[in-house]
C-alpha cells in the first residue's frame, strides 16, 4: 500500500525504463542512465528523496514492463508507454499523465522508394512485441486490406540491427522512437520516416492501481516540470526564485515558498524545487535530450505548452 | 522357564503415534499432507489476496476474445481477429513443428556424428570430438542467438536480388532464394487439387486438412506397407530356400510408385519463388527464426545424441563383433543383425530423453521471435491481456502434457525391449 | 597311439628370439598415418576433404581473429582501423573488432559490481574451492576443513551481497537451533517429534525472531561490509552465483526428494513424484517466468524480494528435481545389505541415512551431480530472457550502446569461450572422478 | 564340505563351558508370516534358552533366513509372538531398538560399510546407538578385533580384506554392541574353503564363551561339534529338531532323510 | 585343476578314432606380428594336420590368443604366411570369408548374442552366410544342441543359462557352420569347476569325432588325455612342442620346466 514508505525506507526509487532508446533511456559510456524518460524517474527521486541520483533503473522490454510493475519489482514505469483504456482499467495501472504526445510511424530505407505506408503491401515489418504498435499495425493493414509479414522483436536495439541488415523492410514504432533510432544510424539520411502517423500514442509514466498517494506524487512531479516551464522556472533560476516568495503565487506554491503543498502529498516543501534544481523543467529536459539541438532533433510539435499551441497543460498548483 | 502372558493388548496411547511403526508412518504421512495442504492453502490465499488488492480476477474468458496481433508463421488459417485460444493453438503447432523437425535432424546428425567419432580415421574422429565438445559446453541459448545472428548478418536481404546486376542470385537453377529473412524453396502445387476437409466446425481450434496431403500420406503409408510385404516375402523365400532374393529395387519402387502416381493424378507441379515487391512471393518460405531455432536445437542436441550413440555402440562389447566375424558374417550384416539390435536398446532411452530436452528447449524460441507456445500464449497474449496467472499455468500444463506423453512413450519402449536375464 | 606327426615335430627352441623392429611402414609417423589416415582410398579421400575443411576454416578465422582493433572505442573506429590496415573485402571491412572486449570484458565478468569490491566475489569463488576440497578430494585434504565447508554457505552470500555480519550469523543460528532441538529433544519427545518441533522452532526463529535479534545485535555492534544490490550483479559472476547457490541448495532438497521418492509412505512418495515430474516436465524458462511474474502473487502481500533471489529459488527447485533423480540413481546402486547392516546394528533411519547410506550414495552420484551442475550453469543464460544481465543479457545491452551497435561475433565468441572453459573443465573433472571411482576399492 | 568338518574336528572343543541355562532368551509362539499372499513361515514355535547354540538347516527357500530376520525385526511377522529377552517384538519402535541392540547379526555377504575403516565399522554403532565415548568404543573394538585375530587390519578398508577377514570383521562389529544373542545367516556360504575355516573358528570360540547363537548353515561339521540343537525347516515350518547326534544319525522325518542324503552325499 | 583331470580320466577316451591324416590343415610360415612397436609373435612356424588336437600353453601375455586370432584373421599379421586349408590369408575379403566359414572359434567369454534365442544364435550364421533354408538350419542347430546336451534350452535367451551351458551353446553355434577346424581360446577359464567338466566333455566328444582343434587352455588333464601335441609359447615364440606325455614328463627347455612347475604346483 505505502509505496512511498517503501521507497523512503529503501532510499532508492526503482524505476522501470526501456532497455535502450537513445534520447529516451540509455546508459551512457560511464553507465549512468540518461534520457527523456529517465528524467521523469530522476524527478520523482528528487521529489521523494531529495536526490535525483537515488534511482535504481530497471531496464524492461515491451513485454516485461507490465509484469515488472504489477509484481512490485519497480515502483513506477517511465518507458514510452501508451496510455490506453485497457491498460488503465483491465491491466490495473494508473497513468499519471502524458510526458510525450506521440503517434505510430514507419521508417523505411530511402532506396525502397516508398512514400506512403499504404504502399507497403507485402512488406516485412519489424515490430516490438507486447506493444500497442503491434496491435495498431495489425489493424492498419487489415483496414487497408493489404498484407504484411510481422517480425516480432523484443528490444529497440534488436529491431535496429535487423532493420539495418535488411531482415525487415520497415520498422514501425512510436515516431519519437523512430527518430531516436534513426539518429544513431551511420547514414541517417538513407532512411525516411513516412508521413503517416497511424495512431495516437500518448506516452506517460504509470504506477500500479491501489496506491493513490504514490500515484499523486508521480503525477505532480511530472506536472511540476511542465508547470515550471510554463512559469519560466528553470534549473538556473530556481535557486534564486525559491529563496523567497515571489510575486506569482502559483510559482510560490510550486516552490514551497507559500502554502505547503508538499505536506499534502507527504513530501517536504522543497520537493518541486529539488526536481527543477537537479533535473530541470520540462522544456530543458526536452531540449537537452531529444530537442532540435540533439542528434535526435525532435521539434516540440504537440508537446509544446498550451500557451504555444501545444497540448501540454499542467493543472493548477493550488 | 519363564511363562509368557498374553500379549498386552495395549490400548491406543498418544505416544504410539510416534513410537509405533504402524502409526508412525501414518503420522508422518498426515504431517506431510497437512504441511502440503497448508502450503497450498497459503499460496492460494496469498494469490487470492494479491489478486483482490490489484483488482484482478482469475478467469479464462480472455481466451475467447480476439487476439488482435498477427503471427507470421501459421500452419493453419489465422488472422488477428481470431481468438487468443486459436493464437495459442497456432503457437502449440509451431512448437510441435520445430520439435519434430529438430528431433528428426538431431537424430540423423547425432547418429552420423556418433558413428564417425568411432571412425578409424583419426582426423574425422578428432573433428567430431571437437564438434561434440564445442556444442555440449556452450549454452543452447547462445547457439540460438548465434545462429540467428549468422543468418541475419551474413546473408543478403531480398533487396540484393533486385536490379539488373543484383548483388545476390538465386541458387539451384534459380529455384531457391536464400535471404536473411529466410529461405524460399519451391512449393508443391496441385492442379487437380481435391480441396480440404474442414475439421472441428466453428470452434476456436477448427482447421482444414488438405485432402491432397492425406492422399500422399496414404500413398506413403501404402508404400511402407508394400515394402514390408516385399521384405516379408524375401524373408519367407530365404527361410524356404536359404537364398535371399535381391529386393531393394522392388522396395524402392513400392515406396516411390504409389506416391508418384498420386502426385501425377493430383497434377503435381512446383511453384517457384519469385521476387515481387518487397519479398519473394510463392514458394515455401522458411523464416530465419524457424531456421535458426531448428538449426541450433538440432546441432546442440545432436552433440548429446552423438554421445549416446557412441556410448551405445561402445556398450556392445567388441566380443560381439568378433564372434559374429568369426562366424563369417560380413560387416554390414554384423551391424544389422548383431550390433544394431543390441545398441538400439541402449541408445533409444537416452535418445528419447534428448527429444524431451529438445522439445523443452524449443521454448527458447522467443529469443529469435519464433512464435511458438511461449511466444504466443505466454508471450504476447500474456502481455496484451495481463493474465499472467492463467496464461502461465495453461502454458505449463500444455508443456507438461507433451513431456509426460514423451516419457510414457519411453517407458513403453523400455518395457518392450528389456533383455531377458536370468 | 597313432599320433603320426608328433615325433616329427618335436621341437625345442635353443635360443630365444629378440624383439625385432616392426616393418618400417607400420610404425612412426608413416605407420601412424597409414593406419589412421590413409587406410584405403575412401579413407584417403575423407582425410583430404577433412584437412581441406579444417584449412579453410582456419584460413577464414585466423585473419579475422588477428585484427588490429584492440584499442578501438567504437565499431566505427574499428572499421576505420581495419580499412587503414587494408582489410577491405567484398562486404566492407573484414576483421574482428576487439575494442568491445577490451572495454567491456570486466563488465562481462562482473556486471556492474563496484570495481573496488571485485575482491569479494573473487574471494568467494576461490574460497569455494577450499570449501569443496574436503568433499571432492576427501583422501588428500584434512577432514578438519569440513568445518569451513559448513560455514561457507553463510559466508558466500555475505561476501557477495555484503551487509551486516549478523544476518548470516542469525541465519546460521536457525540451523543451530534445528540441530540442538533434534539432538536434545530426541530424548524427551522421540526423534520424529523432535524433528517436527525443531522445524517449527527454526521456522519461528527465521520468520519472526531473527529479525529483531539481528536489529538488536546490529545496534549493539554494527559490524558490516558495504552492501551491494542484486541489480549490480551481472555477467559471469551472476551465472556462477546462480549456479553455485542453486546447486548447493538443491543438494539437500534433492536428497530429501530422492528419499521421499523411494519411501514406502504413499502420500510422501506421491508428493515427491508429483513435484519431480512436474518440474522436469516444463521448460526452465516457464519457471523463470513464474519467478519473474507469479512468485509475488503467490507470496504474502507486501513481500517483495529481489528478482535474483526469486530466480535462485526457481533454479534451486529446478535443479533439485534433477538432483533427486541423480541421487535416486546413487541410492539404487547401493546394495540392500547396507540398509540391513545398518538396521541390524540398531541405527535408526536418519542415522543410517547420514552415516551409511548418503556418504556412499553421494559419492556414486558425484559425476551426475557435476553434470547437473553443468546443465544448470549453462541454463543460467536463460535469465537474460527475463531481463537479468547475465553475459548474454549484457551482450544485448552492450549492443544497445550506440558505439557498439552491430557488434555480434566478438561478444558471442567471448561469452561462448567463457562458458566453454568452465563447462569443459568441469566435464573433464567429472570424467576423471568417474574413472577414479571405478578403480577405487573402498 | 567334508573337509571342513575335519578341520573343525582337529580342534578340541571344550563343550564343558557351553552351559545352557534355564533362562529363556528367545521365545516364539505360533508365529506366522506372509509375503503378500505367500505363506513363508507357518506356526513357528521355538524356545531358545540362554547359552544354546542352535543350527537351522533346510532346503533353499524354506524360510530359514526369514525366520532369523524376524527375530531381529528386519522382517515383520503378522501373527503370533516373538519375545526376545523378555521384550515382545511389536511395532513399538522403542522395543525394536532395544532388541536390535541385544541381538547381533551376521549376514552371508558381511554387509560391511565400505566407506569406513574396519575400526570405524566397529565403533559406529556403539558410538551412535549406545552413546559410548569414542575412546572407549575404540578400545572395545580393538579388543574384539584381536579376538577375531585381525587387530592389524583396523585401519584398512573392507575392500582391502579377503572374504574371510571381512566376515570376521562383521562378527567383531556385532560383538562390539555386546549383544546377548548372535544370529548368523549362512556366514560362510560366500567364502572360499580356506576362509571358511577362519570364520568357523571364530564362531566356535564364541560358542565356547557361552554366547547364545542361532546359526543358519549347511556346515554339518560345525553343527555336529558345536550345536546343541539342530532344527530342520521345510516349506516354512519346523519339521524336526533334535540334538545333533540324533539328528544326523537317526533322522525321523522322511524329508530330513532326503535332505541329509543330499547335502552329505557330495 | 587336479580334480578336473580326474574327472576327465574317469571317462574312457577312445583315442583310436582320433586319427591324424597327412593332409595339412593349417600352415604358418615365419609369421611375425607387431602391436605398434611391440613384437608379439616372432617367427612362428607351425603345421597342423587334419585331425590333430593341439593344445597351446604358456604364461599370460605370451601371445597365445594372438596366435589363434591370427589364424582366424581377427588380427592381421604383418610378415610371413598363414595358409588355412590351402588358402592364404591376405587382406583379400573373399579369402577371409572363405576361411572364417571353415574355421570355428570359441571365446573365453562365449560372446553369445544376448538379443537372440539359443536357436537363433545357432541358425544366424548358417542362414546368412551359408544361405541354408531356415528349417534346415534349425534342424542342424537342434542336432548340435542335442550333441552338447541342451536341446531343451533352445528357446531361452543366453542370459537365462549358466556359464557352462552358454559355453556349450557357443560351441554348438560354431559347429552349426560345419567348420573343418575349431579354435578354442581358454574356453573354460571363466567357468566354475562343475561347469568346466560339462564343457570339457563336449570338447572331448568333438575330438573323438576327428575334428581338427587348436585349443589354448591350462587344463592339463585335458591336454594329456586329448591332445596329440602340446605347444608351449613364451615371449611371442614357440619354445617347445611335443607329445603330451613327453611334454609333461620330460620337458626340455628351462622355461617349460618353470612353467610346468608353476601350474602343476597347486
Ligand atoms: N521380500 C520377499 N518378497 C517375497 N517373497 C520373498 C521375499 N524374500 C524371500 N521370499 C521368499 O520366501 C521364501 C523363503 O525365503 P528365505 O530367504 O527365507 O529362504 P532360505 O531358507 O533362507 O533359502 P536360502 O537357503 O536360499 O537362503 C522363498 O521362497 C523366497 O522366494
Ligand atoms: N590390441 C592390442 N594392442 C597392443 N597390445 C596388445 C593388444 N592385444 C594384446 N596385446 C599384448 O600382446 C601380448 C600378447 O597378448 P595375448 O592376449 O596374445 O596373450 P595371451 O598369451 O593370450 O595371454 P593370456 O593368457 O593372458 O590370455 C600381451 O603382452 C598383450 O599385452
Ligand atoms: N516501442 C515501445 O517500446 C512502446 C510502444 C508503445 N508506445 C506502447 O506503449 O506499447
Ligand atoms: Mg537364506
Ligand atoms: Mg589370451
Amino acid at each position: 500500500a505505502a509505496t512511498l514508505d517503501d521507497v523512503k525506507a529503501r532510499g532508492k526509487l526503482n524505476c522501470g525504463v526501456a532497455t535502450g532508446v537513445p534520447g529516451f533511456a540509455a546508459p551512457n559510456a560511464s553507465g549512468e542512465w540518461e534520457g527523456f524518460d529517465v528524467a521523469v524517474c530522476r524527478a520523482v527521486a528528487a521529489a521523494v528523496l531529495g536526490d535525483a541520483t537515488a534511482v535504481e533503473f530497471v531496464p524492461t522490454t515491451g513485454k516485461t514492463r507490465f509484469t515488472a510493475l504489477a509484481s512490485g519489482e519497480i515502483d513506477m514505469l517511465a518507458r514510452n508507454t501508451t496510455w490506453t483504456f485497457s491498460r488503465d482499467t483491465d491491466l490495473k495501472f494508473t497513468f499519471v499523465g502524458v510526458n510525450y504526445y506521440d503517434g505510430q510511424g514507419f521508417m523505411v530505407p530511402k532506396a525502397l522508394g516508398v512514400s506512403s505506408a499504404k504502399e507497403l503491401d507485402g512488406a516485412t515489418v519489424c515490430i516490438q512485441t507486447g506493444t500497442t504498435t503491434e496491435l495498431n499495425l495489425a489493424d492498419f493493414f487489415r483496414v487497408n486490406n493489404i498484407s504484411y509479414e510481422p517480425v516480432p522483436i523484443e528490444t529497440n536495439a534488436e529491431a535496429q540491427q535487423q532493420y539495418l541488415a535488411g531482415a525487415c523492410d520497415v520498422y514501425t514504432t512510436d515516431a519519437s522512437g523512430l527518430a531516436a533510432t534513426r539518429s544513431t544510424f551511420e547514414n541517417a539520411a538513407d532512411h525516411v520516416i513516412l508521413p503517416e502517423i497511424i495512431s495516437k500514442e500518448p506516452l506517460g509514466p504509470l504506477v500500479r492501481h491501489g496506491d493513490d498517494e504514490w500515484g499523486d506524487i508521480v503525477r505532480w512531479s511530472l506536472n511540476a516540470m511542465i508547470a515550471a516551464e510554463e512559469y519560466g522556472v528553470t534549473s538556473a533560476n530556481v535557486g534564486e526564485m525559491s529563496a523567497a516568495a515571489g510575486d506569482n503565487p502559483e510559482v510560490n506554491r510550486l516552490l514551497g515558498t507559500e502554502d505547503n503543498l508538499g505536506a499534502m502529498i507527504g513530501l517536504d516543501a522543497g520537493w518541486a524545487k529539488n526536481i527543477i534544481m537537479s533535473v530541470g523543467n520540462y522544456g530543458e529536459v526536452f531540449e537537452s535530450n531529444i530537442g532540435a539541438a540533439t542528434p535526435i532533433g525532435l521539434s516540440r510539435g504537440l508537446n509544446a505548452q498550451w500557451t504555444d499551441g501545444g497540448l501540454l497543460y499542467a493543472p493548477p498548483f493550488r | 522357564m519363564a511363562t509368557v502372558t498374553d500379549p498386552p493388548k495395549a490400548a491406543f496411547r498418544l505416544s504410539m503415534l510416534i513410537y509405533d511403526t504402524r502409526y508412525r508412518s501414518m503420522t508422518i504421512q498426515v504431517v506431510a499432507l497437512i504441511g502440503f495442504l497448508l502450503l497450498v492453502g497459503f499460496l492460494i490465499s496469498n494469490t487470492a489476496q494479491n489478486l483482490a488488492t490489484s483488482g484482478k480476477t482469475v478467469s479464462f474468458d480472455f481466451l475467447s476474445k480476439p487476439a488482435g496481433y498477427d503471427i507470421n508463421q501459421t500452419l493453419i488459417e489465422y488472422n488477428n481477429q481470431n481468438s487468443h485460444l486459436r493464437a495459442a493453438f497456432i503457437g502449440l503447432l509451431n512448437t510441435l513443428l520445430v520439435a519434430v523437425l529438430g528431433c528428426a535432424t538431431a537424430t540423423v546428425l547425432g547418429v552420423i556424428i556418433g558413428v564417425l567419432r568411432l571412425s578409424p580415421n583419426w582426423l574425422i574422429g578428432r573433428l567430431m570430438t571437437v564438434y561434440v565438445e564445442m556444442f555440449r559446453n556452450v549454452p543452447v541459448l547462445l547457439w540460438i542467438v548465434f545462429a540467428m545472428a549468422v543468418l541475419i548478418e551474413t546473408l543478403p536481404p531480398p533487396s540484393a536480388f533486385r536490379g539488373d546486376e543484383p548483388a545476390a542470385t538465386m541458387k539451384v537453377f534459380d529455384t531457391v532464394a536464400i535471404t536473411n529473412r529466410g529461405v524460399y524453396i519451391p512449393e508443391p502445387l496441385f492442379s487437380r487439387s481435391l480441396g480440404d476437409i474442414h475439421l472441428f466446425g466453428q470452434s476456436a481450434l477448427n482447421f482444414d486438412v488438405s485432402i491432397d496431403l492425406l492422399l500422399i500420406v496414404a500413398a506413403v503409408v501404402g508404400g511402407i506397407l508394400g515394402a514390408r510385404f516385399i521384405k516379408r516375402r524375401a524373408d519367407r523365400i530365404q527361410e524356404a530356400t536359404g537364398l535371399r532374393p535381391t529386393t531393394w529395387y522392388l522396395r524402392l519402387a513400392s515406396f516411390v510408385l504409389p506416391v508418384l502416381i498420386v502426385l501425377i493424378a493430383l497434377g503435381f507441379h512446383l511453384g517457384y519463388p519469385a521476387l515481387q515487391g518487397f519479398n519473394f512471393q510463392d514458394g515455401t518460405y522458411l523464416r530465419n527464426s524457424l531456421i535458426a531455432l531448428w538449426l541450433a536445437l538440432s546441432l546442440y542436441t545432436a552433440a548429446f545424441i552423438a554421445e549416446n550413440v557412441r556410448a551405445g555402440i561402445l556398450a556392445i562389447s567388441s566380443g560381439q563383433t568378433e564372434a559374429a566375424g568369426a562366424l563369417g558374417l560380413r560387416p554390414k550384416r554384423i551391424m544389422s543383425l548383431v550390433i544394431l539390435p543390441q545398441a538400439l536398446r541402449v541408445i533409444i532411452p537416452p535418445l528419447i530423453s534428448q527429444y524431451l530436452n529438445l522439445t523443452k528447449n524449443s521454448s527458447l524460441a522467443i529469443a529469435v521471435g519464433y512464435m511458438d507456445l511461449t511466444g504466443t500464449l505466454m508471450g504476447i497474449t500474456l502481455n496484451q491481456t495481463g493474465k499472467e496467472l492463467e496464461t502461465l499455468l495453461l502454458g505449463m500444463l500444455i508443456y507438461l502434457i507433451i513431456s509426460l506423453s514423451i516419457s510414457a512413450l519411453m517407458n513403453w519402449y523400455n518395457n518392450r525391449v528389456k533383455l531377458v536375464e536370468r | 597311439m597313432s599320433n603320426l606327426h608328433a615325433d616329427t615335430v618335436a621341437f625345442v627352441r635353443e635360443t630365444m628370439l629378440p624383439q625385432k623392429e616392426p616393418p618400417a611402414s607400420t610404425v612412426g609417423i608413416m605407420g601412424w598415418g597409414k593406419k589412421n589416415l590413409f587406410t584405403g582410398p575412401f579413407n584417403t579421400i575423407v582425410t583430404v576433404l577433412c584437412s581441406a575443411f579444417v584449412a579453410y576454416v582456419l584460413w577464414m578465422l585466423i585473419p579475422w581473429f588477428f585484427a588490429p582493433t584492440w584499442n578501438a572505442t567504437s565499431l566505427g573506429e574499428c572499421r576505420e582501423m581495419l580499412a587503414a590496415a587494408g582489410r577491405v573485402g567484398d562486404h566492407g571491412t573484414f576483421g574482428a573488432c576487439w575494442g568491445v572486449i577490451r572495454e567491456r570484458w570486466i563488465q562481462l565478468l562482473f556486471g556492474f559490481y563496484p570495481a573496488e569490491l571485485y575482491w569479494r566475489p573473487i574471494a568467494a569463488f576461490l574460497l569455494l574451492f577450499v570449501a569443496l576440497a574436503p568433499v571432492l578430494f576427501a583422501d588428500k585434504v584434512p577432514g578438519k576443513l569440513l568445518i569451513f565447508t559448513a560455514i561457507y554457505p553463510f559466508l558466500f552470500p555475505w561476501l557477495l551481497w555484503g551487509g551486516t555480519i549478523w544476518s548470516p550469523i542469525c541465519a546460521a543460528l536457525g540451523f543451530v537451533i534445528l540441530w540442538a532441538v533434534v539432538k536434545y529433544g530426541s530424548e524427551a519427545i522421540g526423534q520424529l517429534g523432535a524433528i517436527i518441533v525443531a522445524v517449527i522452532a527454526a521456522l519461528v526463529w527465521w520468520l519472526f525472531l531473527s529479525g529483531y535479534v539481528q536489529d538488536a545485535l546490529v545496534s549493539v555492534m554494527p559490524l558490516a561490509i558495504e552492501t551491494v544490490a542484486s541489480r549490480d550483479f551481472g555477467g559471469m559472476m551472476l551465472s556462477i552465483t546462480i549456479g553455485v547457490v542453486a546447486i548447493a541448495c538443491s543438494l539437500p532438497l534433492g536428497i530429501i526428494l530422492a528419499l521421499g521418492r523411494r519411501s514406502d509412505l504413499l502420500i510422501v512418495k506421491a508428493l515427491c513424484v508429483g513435484f519431480i515430474e512436474f518440474i522436469r516436465g516444463v521448460p526452465l524458462i516457464t519457471l523463470l517466468f513464474v519467478a519473474s511474474t507469479l512468485l509475488n502473487i503467490f507470496l504474502p502481500p507486501g513481500t517483495n524480494f529481489d528478482i535474483i533471489l526469486r530466480v535462485i529459488i526457481m533454479a534451486t527447485l529446478f535443479s533439485a528435481a534433477y538432483m533427486a533423480e541423480v541421487i535416486r540413481g546413487g541410492l539404487a546402486a547401493l546394495p540392500k545389505g547396507q540398509y540391513e547392516g545398518a538396521d541390524s546394528l540398531g541405527l535408526d533411519y536418519w542415522q543410517a541415512q547420514r552415516l551409511i547410506i548418503m556418504p556412499q550414495a553421494l559419492k556414486i552420484s558425484i559425476p551426475g551431480i557435476v553434470s547437473t551442475f553443468i546443465g544448470l550453469f549453462k541454463d543460467t543464460t536463460l535469465v537474460s530472457v527475463i531481463g537479468l544481465l547475465d553475459p548474454l543479457g549484457l551482450s544485448n545491452s552492450i549492443r544497445a550502446d550506440q558505439s557498439w551497435n552491430g557488434v555480434v561475433w566478438e561478444l558471442y565468441g567471448f561469452i561462448a569461450v567463457l562458458f566453454f572453459i568452465f563447462c569443459f573443465g568441469m566435464s573433464r573433472y567429472s570424467m576423471y572422478l568417474e574413472r577414479r571411482l571405478k578403480t577405487d576399492h573402498h | 564340505m567334508s573337509d571342513i568338518s575335519e578341520v573343525v574336528a582337529e580342534r578340541e572343543i571344550d563343550r564343558s563351558k557351553m552351559q545352557v541355562s534355564d533362562e529363556v532368551a528367545i521365545e516364539i509362539n505360533k508365529m506366522n508370516k506372509w509375503y503378500g499372499t505367500f505363506h513363508v513361515l507357518r506356526d513357528i514355535d521355538l524356545t531358545v534358552y540362554r547359552g544354546e547354540r542352535i543350527v537351522i538347516a533346510g532346503p533353499s527357500g524354506s524360510g530359514k533366513s526369514t525366520l532369523i530376520r524376524c527375530i531381529n525385526r528386519l522382517e515383520e511377522h503378522q501373527e503370533g509372538q516373538i519375545i526376545v529377552d523378555g521384550t515382545e517384538l511389536t511395532s513399538d519402535l522403542k522395543n525394536i531398538d532395544k532388541i536390535r541392540s541385544e541381538v547381533g547379526m551376521c549376514f552371508q555377504h558381511f554387509n560391511l560399510f565400505p566407506h569406513l575403516t574396519i575400526l570405524e565399522n566397529c565403533t559406529l554403532a556403539p558410538i551412535w546407538v549406545r552413546k559410548v565415548p569414542k575412546k572407549e568404543a575404540e578400545a572395545t573394538a580393538m579388543h574384539f578385533l584381536e579376538k577375531v585375530k585381525i587387530p592389524e587390519q583396523a585401519d584398512k578398508y573392507p575392500g582391502q580384506l579377503s572374504g574371510g577377514q571381512q566376515q570376521r570383521v562383521a562378527i567383531a562389529r556385532s560383538l562390539c554392541m555386546k549383544p546377548r544373542i548372535m544370529l548368523f545367516d549362512e556366514p560362510t556360504s560366500a567364502l572360499d574353503p580356506e576362509m571358511i575355516k577362519e570364520v568357523l573358528d571364530t564362531m566356535i570360540e564364541l560358542a565356547e564363551e557361552g554366547m547364545t547363537m542361532i546359526c543358519v548353515t549347511h556346515e554339518m561339521g560345525f553343527a555336529r561339534q558345536v550345536a546343541n540343537r539342530v532344527i530342520f525347516m521345510d516349506a516354512g515350518q519346523i519339521v524336526e529338531q533334535n540334538e545333533p547326534e540324533e539328528f544326523f544319525n537317526n533322522p525321523k522325518s522322511e524329508r530330513t532323510k532326503l535332505f541329509l542324503s543330499q547335502i552329505l552325499g557330495h
